[in-house]
């Protein structure tokens, strides 16, 4: 007999900045639980303290 | 009426995504304006007509605010 | 686009009927722009205030028709 | 945390201030706090190292000021076990401290900043609201300078000989936005080695910055020196070698990125391997991969990099990590039930108006119970409650039970705004069992008892406005509905090349029928003439696997020689017409990825076609493949840089070819090293880690001459062997050199698909590559839905990028592909028939092309497509269109209703 190793239907993402958001949105999105975690008390990252971004000079928020 | 003590009537139409969230925001960082401005929020500036301006005049709003 | 090319039609035809050009403001403000829509506003307050009431032509006209 | 309402007491109560580390240190916080104003989530929370309680025991100014009673000073670190199926590693890195450089004199003078640091110096959000100031004494600067490579492209003390990729370009934007914050014309300039815009649309974004007068210095400056009156000055080396100095107010450091050393200790307690520079190692042909099975990564901890491959390399390591586990998809997560919203139309509005205190944030203010009264008395109110938190979970609970037992129709909640809330209030109200658009917000803390905080009468009359507007406007709202639409989880993948390839691969994995369409006969698209990738790997044999597991691969339907015809349909439904010389057939899919790719520029110049040694780079290294070219019996060898790119022609650079021609000029030197190889160059753009193959081309011995635009080299074919000429901008005279080979290395230009276009209504920029939805984030994504794209029909763009991309879209597709139906917002265009007269203006302003002509010639909304922007309703002379949600007389209804 074989016996298939089942999986685990979610995911842990380590790192909430535009990376980490954008693959748990994905993930989250296409039917699997996301762990995010992140070591500060809010999400965002570096580009949350961007005033604008190039090459459009948009709003980072 | 002297023009110290006249206090108009706004009409403001603020696009949903833009200046709606400005607002907001400037509520968060308790920025301090004038409470003459009424809001009306719109989805998008594309959906700002001129009839919606003709008629706040008309109603006698003093002036009218469209900011995307 | 289409917006702006709209309302500057529409700044001349209120001006015509009796409706101070200063009475009629656009701005373009982003979402994350608070201090900008805290000027404006008191920019267009300071604006409509100095101009004082409006004629309230447009609602005779209204009435009329 | 639940009970947290982020109104700011705490904060504002707490007697400890420490340094802000979200502005950089460069104002202060305080102990309680939140990260940023805009932060997620918007919980309040205490810094444990700085509090007064936590030091010294004593204070709990917060707790006795917190009008939910949020605060808890037992929270401690716990421990949790959890069992996953993959992991991504998206740690990111950290900007490089320049302190450890005494030369820049970053921590003895607080006018020499970090670009992070002037950042947020111009955020409005920073420490001076945006206005542009130096630290020293806030007087406004009028001459500053930003010095590249702090950090980075240096062996010296920090050994970081990478380049950080990010840094020109964020320069270029601080610099254009300094200017713009600058009330005085500001002096701008940036001192640079070789400036590195490869990115899409960079190349103009670095034109314009010239234009407005930003100057740009080809110099590594040697020594900054401080001025008594706060002021710097600098001392730097032209190419020339004249020394040169220049006075500046303020300096700012482009700093490079590097991984933290609590992430390089993650990396290690996972086991994971990482490269020489600490950033996570991934192979080109495995680019979100990390060396343990099971974990991805993604992001500028895997070398670095901007934001939108950030994002573009996070679906792609979304779509590995699913990849293992698509048996297991759904079984973690459940969908809400949600029960059937009774039938209201027809019934006279019986409105419901809650008033929210906000704790004493709207309270405060506005006087709550005078607008509760007030509202009791307008039209169709029949229930008014005032509530301490209508966000509450126990307000939500008592709204479902007051809808019920007081049969409401259309409920409005005077409290925060509905930028943040409605989603909450709309929930409650299916819930309840009413349609969600059943209900309006009154804005009366965000737009008004915070910005009218001095003066709580005109606030409140204020709110009473707001509330009278809202109830207008809810009583005439009717119930939509959402359409629902069944989606049909195949996908089509146009374009059989690597990236095409992979994205079709990625979803046979994830369970997915995929039809890969190739115009050609034969798969692998321009990989096929590929040598190495940047890192040494050989293109060819992993090509021909990648071709074997397309093709052996039973949810893959191949269709060769095939092109488009046409196609029907929207997201989740299209139906598309394929043609071969045969026959046509049609096909439905749910999804389709567009991976077209793009061609090689054929040079008019340089000789090109008047010898056989003068090749491009694609027929170089199939030459080099072949033998036709054996570096063995060459004594010199020329690579000429941007033939084709960065030109008035074509005013972008093509990204690849720097890396190409170094990596290639090294396989010259190490096959043989007595060859005299020559890159004739305008910036060496080496970016991320390809810098170290710069360095080792120039260890080896290769030569690197820069040319300028207005003194292009000159090829000639001087009788079996060639003669090259350039003017040398250090020596300023012409050098003479004779070649055998010549390699050119000719821009990627794109294949222009404009029917393609049409026929996905998707939209291409001005050199012909297609755009995406959103350039920072959402790179892979068209505007308009269920398609995608991927590979160097985007952009230029090396193996690695191309293959995490075609990863990328492919997440972007399972998100719709998973699902077995979509709702579409109810918040959509209609049109009355009897009023239109079908003269077309709709569908041209339609910027999301959702309208089309019946067989009368008249206007329909495709539901599908319509984004609920309402630019159609206010372009159509015959009043035809409307939207729903917002129609004219909804919004008539709020003029009327605001005098």
């Amino acid at each position: 007999m074989t016996a298939k190793k089942k999986v685990t239907g979610a995911v842990m993402v380590v790192g909430g900045g535009i990376a980490g958001m954008q693959a748990s949105l994905d993930l989250a999105d296409s039917g699997f639980y996301v762990y995010l975690v992140e070591k500060n008390p809010a999400i965002g990252g570096v580009m949350s303290q961007l005033d604008k971004t190039f090459p459009t000079n948009d709003c980072a928020m | 009426m002297n023009e110290t003590t006249f206090q108009p009537r706004i009409a403001a139409f603020l696009c949903n995504w833009c200046s709606y969230g400005a607002a907001d925001l400037a509520g968060v960082s308790r920025l301090q304006y004038p409470a003459l401005i009424q809001t009306i929020r719109i989805p998008c500036t594309g959906r700002m007509s001129p009839k919606f301006i003709l008629q706040a005049f008309r109603r006698g709003v003093d002036g009218v605010w469209v900011s995307g | 686009m289409f917006a702006r090319r709209r309302f500057a039609v529409l700044k001349n035809l209120l001006e015509y009927i009796g409706i101070e050009p200063g009475r009629l403001h656009f701005s373009w403000i982003s979402s994350a722009e608070a201090e900008k829509f805290q000027k404006t506003a008191i920019k267009v307050c300071e604006a409509v205030t100095a101009l004082g009431p409006a004629k309230h032509m447009i609602k005779e006209i209204g009435k009329v028709a | 945390m639940d009970k947290c309402i982020a109104c700011g007491a705490c904060s504002d109560k707490c007697p400890q201030k420490v340094l802000n580390e979200y502005n950089e240190g460069l104002d202060k916080r305080k102990a309680a706090h939140v990260q940023y104003a805009q932060a997620v989530p918007l919980k309040y929370c205490l810094d444990k190292d700085n509090c007064l309680y936590f030091l010294k025991g004593k204070c709990r100014a917060c707790e006795k000021f917190c009008p939910a009673g949020a605060i808890n000073y037992e929270q401690s670190e716990t421990q949790r076990e959890i069992k996953v199926g993959s992991v991504i590693l998206s740690a990111g890195f950290q900007p490089f401290d320049p302190s450890i450089y005494s030369t820049y004199s970053y921590a003895n003078s607080p006018n020499v900043v970090t670009a992070l640091e002037f950042e947020r110096i111009l955020a409005a959000s920073g420490p001076w609201m945006g206005h542009l100031v130096r630290p020293s004494d806030e007087m406004e600067p009028r001459k500053i300078a930003f010095l590249q490579c702090v950090g980075s492209r240096d062996m010296n003390i920090c050994d970081h000989p990478y380049c950080s990729s990010v840094c020109c370009m964020y320069a270029i934007k601080e610099a254009i936005i300094a200017k713009e914050h600058s009330h005085d014309d500001l002096d701008v300039s940036i001192y640079y080695m070789d400036m590195r815009t490869f990115g899409k649309d960079f190349e103009r974004y670095y034109e314009k910055a010239k234009k407005l007068g930003i100057h740009f210095i080809r110099s590594r400056v040697h020594t900054v020196d401080l001025l008594p009156d706060d002021s710097i000055r600098i001392q730097y080396a032209t190419e020339q070698g004249d020394r040169k100095t220049d006075e500046f107010d303020m300096l700012v450091l482009s700093h490079g990125l590097e991984v933290s050393d609590s992430t390089v200790e993650l990396a290690r307690r996972l086991d994971v391997e990482l490269g020489d520079h600490q950033f996570i190692r991934s192979g080109s042909f495995t680019p979100v991969a990390t060396s343990r099975s099971g974990i991805y990564v993604c992001g500028a901890l895997n070398g670095p990099k901007d934001i939108p491959i950030s994002v573009m390399e996070a679906s792609a390591a979304a779509c590995a990590a699913a990849g293992n586990l698509s048996e297991a998809r759904g079984t973690l997560v459940q969908e809400k039930e949600i029960p059937k919203p009774m039938d209201v139309t027809g019934d006279i509005p019986r409105v419901g108006v809650f008033v929210c205190s906000c704790g004493i944030n709207i309270a405060g203010v506005v006087d709550v119970k005078a607008v509760a009264e007030y509202a009791k008395g307008l039209p169709y109110v029949t229930y008014v409650q005032n509530n301490l938190f209508s966000c509450s979970q126990d307000a939500q609970d008592n709204l479902t039970e007051v809808i019920r037992a007081q049969g409401l129709n259309r409920i409005v909640v005077a409290a925060c705004t509905p930028r943040t809330h409605e989603p909450l209030f709309q929930e409650t109200l299916q819930n309840a069992g009413l349609n969600k658009y059943l209900f309006e917000m009154a804005n009366i803390r965000n737009q008004d008892s915070w910005v009218h905080t001095d003066n709580p009468e005109k606030a409140t009359n204020k709110a009473m406005d707001l509330v009278r507007m809202a109830v207008a406007k809810v009583s005439l709202l009717e119930p939509l509905q959402e359409i629902q639409l069944s989606v049909n989880p195949g996908a089509m993948v146009i374009g059989g090349g690597l990236a095409g390839m992979n994205a079709a691969l990625s979803l046979a994995k994830q369970g997915y029928e995929t039809h890969l369409v190739e115009r050609e006969s034969h798969l692998g698209g321009t990989a096929r003439q590929l040598r190495v990738t940047a890192q040494g790997e050989a293109v060819g044999p992993y090509l021909e696997q990648l071709i074997a597991k397309v093709e052996a691969e039973p949810l893959i339907k191949l269709h060769m020689e095939t092109t488009i015809k046409d196609v029907d349909g929207f997201v989740g439904n299209f139906k598309t017409t394929l043609s071969t010389k045969e026959k046509e057939d049609s096909v439905e899919h749910g999804v389709t990825i567009i991976a077209t790719g793009a061609s090689e520029y054929k040079p008019r110049e340089y000789a090109y076609g008047q010898h056989p040694k003068v090749l491009t780079h694609l027929e170089l290294d199939a030459a080099l493949t072949t033998g036709q070219v054996d570096p063995k019996s060459t004594n010199s060898v020329v690579f000429i840089q941007c033939v084709g790119s960065r030109e008035p022609e074509r005013p972008y650079c093509s990204k690849v070819c720097c890396t190409h021609s170094v990596e290639t000029a090294i396989h010259f030197k190490e096959e043989n090293p007595d060859c005299q190889v020559v890159i004739l160059y305008r910036d060496i753009r080496t970016y991320g880690e390809r810098e170290l193959l710069y360095k080792e081309a120039r260890s080896k011995g290769v030569l690197f001459i820069r040319f300028s635009l207005d003194h292009k080299p000159i090829v000639e074919v001087d009788g079996d062997g060639l003669k090259v000429t350039v003017y040398d901008q250090i020596l300023k005279r012409d050098l003479l050199i004779s070649a055998d080979v010549v390699g050119l290395a000719s821009a990627v230009v794109s294949n222009r698909a404009e029917d393609l276009a049409q026929m996905f209504k998707v939209s291409m920029d001005d050199d012909g590559w297609f755009l995406e939805a959103h350039q920072k984030l959402r790179p892979v994504d068209f505007a308009t839905d269920g398609v995608f794209m991927c590979g160097l029909a985007h952009y230029p763009k090396p193996i690695e990028e191309s293959i995490a991309q075609a990863q990328a879209a492919v997440s972007r597709a399972v998100t719709i592909l998973s699902r077995d139906e979509m709702w579409l917002s109810g918040t959509v265009a209609f049109i009355d028939q009897n009023k239109c007269v079908g003269c077309g203006v709709c569908w041209t302003v339609c910027p999301y092309q959702a309208i089309d002509q019946n067989e009368k010639g008249l206007a329909v909304v495709n539901e599908a497509l319509c984004k609920g922007c309402g630019t159609c309703v206010a372009s159509c002379r015959s009043g035809a269109p409307n939207l729903r949600g917002f129609t004219t007389r909804d919004v008539m209804a709020q003029i009327e209703a605001m005098m």
